[in-house]
C-alpha cells in the first residue's frame, strides 16, 4: 500500500540495470521472463523492500499471451504488496522458477503448470498438483474445450469392454467414425457467453 | 451377619449343591464329579458372553453421558436389547477374507484369543467359595494364560497381510511383552503378604477391611496393577494395536462379521477379568460388611471397569516410544522399589513403617518422574503483540 | 523438497488416504517408512478438484458468492468476506458503517468455529475418543444457530453482498450473540483444564513438526502455524482491512512452532476473537445494512460491470492468508478469478516437518497445519 | 517492560494434568444427569420425537407462489431464475395457447433439487415475487435423477402457506403488490383516451 510503484521501479533500475522493464498499472512488467529471478533476489535483499513473502503466484490467459503474476509482501517490515508480472507466448510458455528464491512457490508453480501449462525451469518437481499424469490439455486456458461425456470414444471402450461390460454396436460404430475423422469428442463451448 | 444376607451369600452355591444331590440319586458317583465340572463349565461360558454384551452397551452408555449425549437408547427400553442387537449384527455381516491372506492363520487367529480371555474365569473368586477351581497356583496359573494373549493378535495382524494390520501387531508385541513384566512384579507384594498363590486365600488374607490397597505399598501397588491392566486388554490411553486415527483399525483392520466380534469379545472379557483380578489381589475380593459377597464382588468390579471407560473418554493416546519408556522406565522400578518397601513394612510394624513406606514411594517416584526427561511437561511462554 | 526417497531394503510403502479416518478429507500421503520412522513424505491432491476457478469465470460476479462458501466449507463468512473485499476493490464500492460491523462480528464468530473444530479434531487425530471434539461441536452448534438465524443456512452461509449484507441484524439476534460470546470464556477455561495441562497430550504434542522461523517466512506460511513459530504477522494488524483498526485485540505468538503452540495459539486466539465481538456488538450503530447503490444489483447481478482492471483482496481467515486474484475485462463475467489458499500453501513443508518423526505424529502435524481440502483443491 | 505473556507453568506433580482432565469429564457426566441443556446438560435432540428450532430466515429448497389457484401462478416464465441460477437447476417453459401465442404462465417448471445449492439467487432475482425459499428438509428420493426433479405442481404452494412461514417477508411483499395494484387500477381508471396504454407491470 504505502511503497509506491514508481519507487521500486527506480531502485531496480539502478540496482539491476541491463533488467528492461515498465510499469503497467500498479506492477512491473518485466520484459524477457529470464531475469525474473535476479529481480526478486535484488528485492528480497534490498534493505528498502525486504520482500521476504512471496503470497501468491497466479497465471493468466489473455489470449495472444500468457501471463504469470507475483504478489510478494515484506513481512519484516509489513509493507504491501508489490505485483511482479511476466508475460510469455501460448506456444511455448517458459518461465524461470522461483522455488530458489521463496519455497511457497513450490505447490503454486505446479498448480499454475497444472492448469495453464506454463513450464517452470528449474523447479524440483514439476508435475500435476490436482490433475493426474495422463490428462491432456489445460483445462483453465481460454481455449480449453471439455470432453464430452457421453460420446465414447475406442480407448473408453476397450476399457469398458476389459470390465466386462457390452458396449451396444451403435457406439462402437460412432466411435470408429470419430477416429477416421480424427477428431475428438469435444462438447460445445457456449459460443456467445451470455452477457 | 444375619441369616437373609448368609443365605443370599450361599445362593448360588447351595443351587449347585442341591442339583447335584438330585443327580447323585439317578448318576454313580464320579458322573456327579463330571456333573459339578460341567455345570461350572457352563455357568462360565454363559456369563462370560452376557458379561461381554452388557459391557459394550454399559461403556456405550457411559461414555455418551459424559459427552453431553444419551448413548443408545431405541433398541429397547434405556438401550438394554442393544447388544443382542449388536450380535445379530455381527453373526449376519459377510465375512470378508482378503485374497492374499493366510487363511488357516486367519481364521485361527480369533479363537486363540477367546480361549484364553474365558480361560482366566477359572481362578476368579466370584464370591465366598465361589471360585470355579480354587487352584492353589490361582495367581500364577492367571499370568501365565493372560500373557497369551499377545501370539493371536500377531497371527491376526501378519495373516490379513495387511500394512496397517502388521504395523499394528509389532506394536502389540511390544506393548504387551513390555506391560506384562511390571504387572506381574506388581503381585508380588500381595502374595508376599498373604503367602499363598490361592486367589481364595488372598482374598482370606484381606478379612474385614484390611484390604491391601489401604496399605502404602498395597496403593503404589494396585495403581501400577490397574495401568498395566489397561495397557493388556488395548484400552486407551494405551490402544495403539488398534490406533483409528493412525492405522485404520490396527489388527484387526481385515476382519469382519463373526471373527471380528471373537476379537471384540476378546477384549472385553479381558477387560472384565482383569479388572476382576485387580479386585481380588487389592480390594479385597468379595470381602465386604453387610452385602452378600458376590455383589460385593461385582460392584467393586464394575467400579474399575467405569474407571477403564473414564480413561477412555479422557484421555488422548500415547506414542509408541513413549508408552515404551513408560513401562521399562517408570513402572518397571516402580514395582521394584514397592517390593522393597512391603518388606520395610511388614517388618517394622507401627507407625514409622506406615510413614517410611509412604515416604520411600512418593520420593522414588518424583525422582523417576524427574529422570523421565521427555515425559514431563514443558514450561511455555506466550506473547500477545499488538 | 527432500527429491529422491531414500530406497533402503528395509522401507515399507504405506498410503495415508485418500480413505482415511484422519486426514479430513479426500488428502493422500504417501509416506515412505522404515519400521516407525517416516523417511519420505509425499502430496498427492486433487481428490476434491472441481475447477472452481473455471466454474466462477462462467457465472456472473454476485453468482460466484454461493461458491466461494464451498472454498473452506467450515467458515463460509470469511470467504464471502474475501470475495466481497475484493470486487469492493476491483468496483470502488463504499460500505456502511453498520454493515461493517455486521461484517466483522460474523468473520470473528466463523473464526472461533473453525478453531473449535481444528482443536476438536487434533483431539480425535491424538486419539482422544471425541469426547473435546464432542464438548467443541456443542458450543459451535450454538453459534451456528445464529448463523442460521442471520443468513438463512448453518454452514452454507452466502450471507455477504457487495457493499453490505444481505439481511439485517435484529436486536433479539444482536441479545442472542451477546449471550452465546459471553459463555464462551468460561467454556475456553474447562476446555484447557481438560486439555492444556494433560501430560499425555504435552507429550504427543510438545517439540512434534518444529518450525523455524526463516523456513516459515520462506514457505509463505500464514496464520496460526506462522505466529505459532512466532514471528507478528497478522492481516487484520498489517492490512487494517474492513474496520479492524477500531478494536483493540492482541495477536499471540508462540515460540517453539510446535504442535503445542499451534494448538495453544489457537485458544488463544478465541479468546481474542470473543473480544473483538463483544467491542463490535457493544459499538454498532444504526443506519442501512447494504449501500443503497448495490440494491439494483440484488434484483438484476448483471449490472455489476467493474471497469477492465484487477484487484487482489486479502483477509486473515483462520487457516491464514485468503486472497483473491480478480481480473474483469468490463463485462459482467470476471475474465480470471483465481483464489489463493493458505490451506495449501501451509502444506508445502509438510515433509519437512514430518520425515524423522513417528507415523503418529505425521498425522498429529497434518492435523495441527488445519487444512479443508475444499479450498487445497479448488 | 515485560510484554503481556501468558505462561504455561510446568504441573507441580506429574499425574496431576490428567486427574484434572479426568475431573471435568466427571463434571460432565454428572451435570448430564442434573443439569438442563444450556447449563452443560445433555444438548442433543431426540430427532423423531423432537424437531430442531427453525428459524425464519432459513432457506433450503425454492418454491412457487400462487394467489388465487394453482394454476394462476404469480410466475410468467419470463427465465431470468433459470438464466441466473449457478448451478442450472431450474427448467421453464412457456405455455401456449391453441392458436400458438405465447401465455403469460410456465407450462413446464422443473427445479432439480438434486443440483440446487440452496443459495437464493431465484428468490433474489425475481421480479415479479413468485418463487421464494422453503425450509422442507425432508425430502427423500430413491433415484436421483427421477425423485429429485421436481416438477410444477409439487412445486406450486399457496400465498397462504408463504405468510405462514416467512411472515414479515410476505407482509412486505403482499403491501407491495396491493400498491402496486391500485396505482395501475388508479392509472387505468381515468385514463379513458384510446391509447390506454401503459401495460408495464
Amino acid at each position: 500500500m504505502d511503497t509506491q510503484i514508481s519507487e521500486v521501479k527506480t531502485q531496480l533500475e539502478t540496482g539491476l540495470p541491463d533488467v528492461k522493464l515498465r510499469t503497467i498499472g500498479n506492477s512491473i512488467l518485466l520484459e524477457n521472463p529470464e531475469d525474473l529471478v535476479r529481480a526478486a533476489f535484488f528485492l528480497k535483499e534490498a534493505p528498502a523492500f525486504r520482500l521476504d513473502y512471496l503470497s501468491s503466484i497466479t497465471a493468466a490467459d489473455y489470449l495472444d499471451y500468457l501471463e504469470s503474476v507475483y504478489h510478494l509482501y515484506s513481512m519484516e517490515k509489513k509493507t504491501g504488496p508489490i505485483v511482479l508480472r511476466v508475460r510469455v507466448k501460448r506456444e511455448a510458455p517458459r518461465v524461470p522458477s522461483l522455488v530458489p528464491v521463496y519455497r511457497s512457490a513450490d505447490l503454486q508453480e505446479r498448480e499454475a503448470y497444472d492448469t495453464f501449462g506454463i513450464v517452470y525451469e528449474g523447479h524440483p518437481d514439476l508435475r500435476r498438483l490436482f490433475l493426474w499424469e495422463g490428462f491432456e490439455g489445460y483445462p483453465l486456458r481460454k481455449d480449453y474445450r471439455q470432453e464430452d461425456t457421453d460420446v465414447l470414444e475406442i480407448a473408453d471402450i476397450e476399457w469398458l469392454e476389459k470390465h466386462g461390460v457390452n458396449v451396444p454396436e451403435k457406439f462402437k460404430t460412432q466411435a470408429r467414425e470419430l477416429a477416421a475423422a480424427g477428431k475428438r469428442a469435444l462438447s460445445e463451448k457456449p459460443a456467445q457467453p451470455r452477457n | 451377619m444375619n441369616p437373609a444376607m448368609s443365605f443370599l451369600d450361599s445362593i448360588f452355591v447351595n443351587l449347585k449343591l442341591w442339583t447335584l444331590n438330585l443327580i447323585g440319586h439317578f448318576l454313580p458317583g464320579w458322573a456327579v464329579i463330571l456333573a459339578s465340572i460341567v455345570i461350572s463349565g457352563v455357568v462360565i461360558l454363559c456369563l462370560g458372553p452376557v458379561i461381554m454384551m452388557y459391557l459394550t452397551l454399559l461403556e456405550r452408555k457411559v461414555v455418551g453421558r459424559m459427552q453431553n449425549r444419551y448413548g443408545p437408547n431405541r433398541v429397547g427400553p434405556w438401550g438394554l436389547l442393544q447388544p443382542i442387537a449388536d450380535g445379530i449384527k455381527m453373526f449376519t455381516k459377510e465375512d470378508i477374507v482378503p485374497t492374499n491372506a493366510d487363511k488357516v492363520i486367519h481364521l485361527l487367529a480369533p479363537i486363540v484369543i477367546v480361549v484364553p480371555a474365558l480361560m482366566v474365569f477359572l481362578v476368579v473368586p466370584f464370591g465366598r467359595d465361589m471360585t470355579a477351581a480354587d487352584l492353589s497356583i490361582g495367581v500364577l496359573y492367571f499370568i501365565a494364560v493372560s500373557s497369551v494373549t499377545t501370539l493371536p493378535i500377531f497371527m491376526g495382524s501378519w495373516a490379513s497381510r495387511n500394512k496397517y494390520s502388521m504395523i499394528g501387531g509389532m506394536r502389540t508385541a511390544a506393548q504387551m511383552i513390555s506391560y506384562e513384566v511390571p504387572m506381574t512384579l506388581a503381585v508380588v507384594p500381595v502374595i508376599m503378604m498373604s503367602q499363598s498363590l490361592s486367589t481364595a486365600s488372598i482374598v482370606n488374607a484381606q478379612e474385614g477391611l484390611r484390604w491391601f490397597v489401604f496399605t502404602p505399598w498395597g496403593l503404589a501397588g494396585f495403581v501400577i496393577f490397574f495401568i498395566c491392566t489397561v495397557a493388556e486388554c488395548n484400552r486407551p490411553p494405551f490402544d495403539l494395536p488398534e490406533a483409528e486415527s493412525e492405522l485404520v483399525a490396527g489388527f484387526h483392520t481385515e476382519y469382519s462379521g463373526m471373527k471380528f466380534a471373537l476379537f471384540y469379545m476378546a477384549e472385553y472379557m479381558n477387560a472384565f477379568t482383569l479388572s476382576a483380578i485387580a479386585v481380588t489381589l487389592f480390594l479385597g475380593g468379595w470381602q465386604g460388611p453387610f452385602l452378600p459377597s458376590w455383589v460385593w464382588f461385582f460392584t467393586k468390579t464394575f467400579a474399575l471397569i467405569f474407571a477403564m471407560i473414564w480413561f477412555r473418554a479422557t484421555f488422548p493416546r500415547f506414542r509408541v516410544d513413549q508408552l515404551m519408556g513408560i513401562a521399562w522406565k517408570l513402572l518397571l522400578p516402580l514395582t521394584l522399589v514397592n517390593m522393597l518397601v512391603a518388606g520395610l513394612w511388614y517388618f517394622i510394624p507401627g507407625i514409622t513403617g506406615w510413614v517410611g513406606a509412604a515416604v520411600i514411594l512418593a520420593v522414588s517416584f518424583l525422582g523417576l518422574t524427574a529422570l523421565n526427561k521427555p515425559v514431563i511437561p514443558e514450561k511455555r511462554v506466550y506473547l500477545l503483540e499488538n | 523438497m527432500s527429491e529422491t526417497i531414500l530406497n533402503e531394503p528395509q522401507t515399507l510403502e504405506i498410503n495415508f488416504g485418500p480413505q482415511h479416518p484422519s486426514t479430513h478429507g479426500v488428502f493422500r500421503m504417501r509416506a515412505v517408512l522404515d519400521g516407525e520412522t517416516i523417511r519420505g513424505l509425499k502430496l498427492v491432491i486433487g481428490y476434491l478438484h472441481r475447477n472452481h476457478e473455471q466454474i466462477a469465470e462462467n457465472l456472473t460476479y454476485p453468482g460466484v458468492f454461493a461458491y466461494t462458501d464451498r472454498l473452506d466449507y467450515l467458515n463460509s463468512m470469511q470467504n464471502n468476506f474475501g470475495y466481497a473485499l475484493a470486487a469492493e476493490k476491483l468496483a470502488g464500492i463504499t460500505v456502511p458503517e453498520r454493515a461493517e460491523y455486521i461484517r466483522v462480528i460474523m468473520a470473528e464468530l466463523a473464526r472461533i468455529v473453525n478453531h473449535l473444530l481444528l482443536v476438536g479434531f487434533l483431539l480425535n487425530d491424538l486419539g482422544a475418543f471425541f469426547t473435546p471434539c464432542l464438548y467443541a461441536v456443542r458450543e459451535r452448534e450454538r453459534i451456528l444457530d445464529i448463523f442460521e438465524d442471520v443468513s438463512g443456512s448453518r454452514m452454507m452461509c452466502n450471507y455477504f453482498r457487495f457493499g453490505g449484507v444481505k439481511n439485517d441484524l435484529t436486536e433479539n439476534q444482536l441479545g442472542e450473540i451477546r449471550k452465546v460470546v459471553s459463555r464462551l470464556p468460561a467454556f475456553l477455561d474447562e476446555f484447557e483444564a481438560l486439555l492444556s495441562k494433560n501430560e499425555i497430550l504435552c507429550m504427543r504434542c510438545q517439540n512434534v513438526g518444529g518450525l523455524p522461523k526463516d523456513l516459515a517466512v520462506n514457505a509463505g506460511i500464514t496464520g496460526p502455524m506462522l505466529r505459532a513459530s512466532g514471528i507478528n504477522y497478522d492481516i487484520r494488524k498489517t492490512d487494517r482491512y474492513s474496520i479492524y483498526d477500531r478494536f483493540d485485540f492482541k495477536v499471540p505468538l508462540g515460540q517453539k512452532g510446535d504442535v503445542y503452540d499451534r494448538y495453544y495459539v489457537r485458544i488463544l486466539e478465541m479468546r481474542e476473537s470473543v473480544k473483538i465481538v463483544e467491542q463490535a456488538i457493544a459499538g454498532i450503530p444504526r443506519g442501512e445494512f447494504l449501500n443503497a447503490k448495490t440494491l439494483p444489483l440484488l434484483r438484476n447481478p448483471r449490472l455489476f460491470k467493474p471497469a477492465a482492471g484487477e484487484a487482489y483482496g486479502r483477509i486473515e481467515s483462520p487457516k491464514g492468508e485468503l486472497g483473491y486474484y480478480l481480473v474483469s475485462d468490463g463485462t459482467p463475467q470476471p475474465w480470471r478469478y483465481h483464489v489463493r489458499a493458505p490451506s495449501l500453501i501451509n502444506l508445502t513443508v509438510l515433509e519437512e516437518m514430518c520425515v524423522g518423526q513417528k507415523i503418529a505424529d505425521a498425522i498429529v502435524i497434518l492435523g495441527s497445519i488445519d487444512i479443508v481440502l475444499g479450498e487445497t483443491d479448488r | 517492560m515485560t510484554r503481556p505473556q501468558i505462561a504455561k507453568e510446568k504441573n507441580p506433580v506429574f499425574g496431576t494434568g490428567i486427574l484434572q482432565g479426568m475431573w471435568v469429564t466427571m463434571k460432565n457426566f454428572i451435570d448430564s444427569y442434573f443439569k438442563k441443556a444450556d447449563q452443560g446438560g445433555i444438548f442433543t435432540i431426540q430427532y423423531p420425537e423432537e424437531l430442531c428450532r427453525i428459524s425464519e430466515n432459513s432457506r433450503n429448497f425454492p418454491f412457487l407462489v400462487y394467489d388465487a389457484a394453482p394454476d394462476s401462478p404469480r410466475c410468467t416464465a419470463c427465465g431470468i431464475c433459470e438464466r441466473e441460477c449457478p448451478t442450472k437447476c431450474i427448467h421453464v417453459e412457456m405455455a401456449k395457447d391453441t392458436a400458438g401465442k405465447p401465455l403469460r404462465k410456465p407450462a413446464v417448471f422443473e427445479i432439480d433439487y438434486g443440483l440446487c445449492m440452496n443459495c437464493g439467487m431465484c428468490e433474489d432475482v425475481c421480479p415479479f415475487d413468485s418463487i421464494f425459499m422453503d425450509r422442507v428438509y425432508e425430502i427423500a428420493g430413491r433415484d436421483r435423477t427421477k425423485d429429485m426433479l421436481i416438477g410444477k405442481d409439487a412445486l406450486l404452494k399457496p400465498n397462504a402457506y408463504f405468510q405462514k412461514i416467512r411472515p414479515k417477508d410476505a407482509a412486505d411483499i403482499d403491501a407491495r403488490r396491493k400498491a402496486a395494484e391500485a396505482k395501475k387500477a388508479a392509472a387505468a381508471r381515468p385514463a379513458t383516451p384510446p391509447d390506454a396504454g401503459g401495460t408495464a407491470s
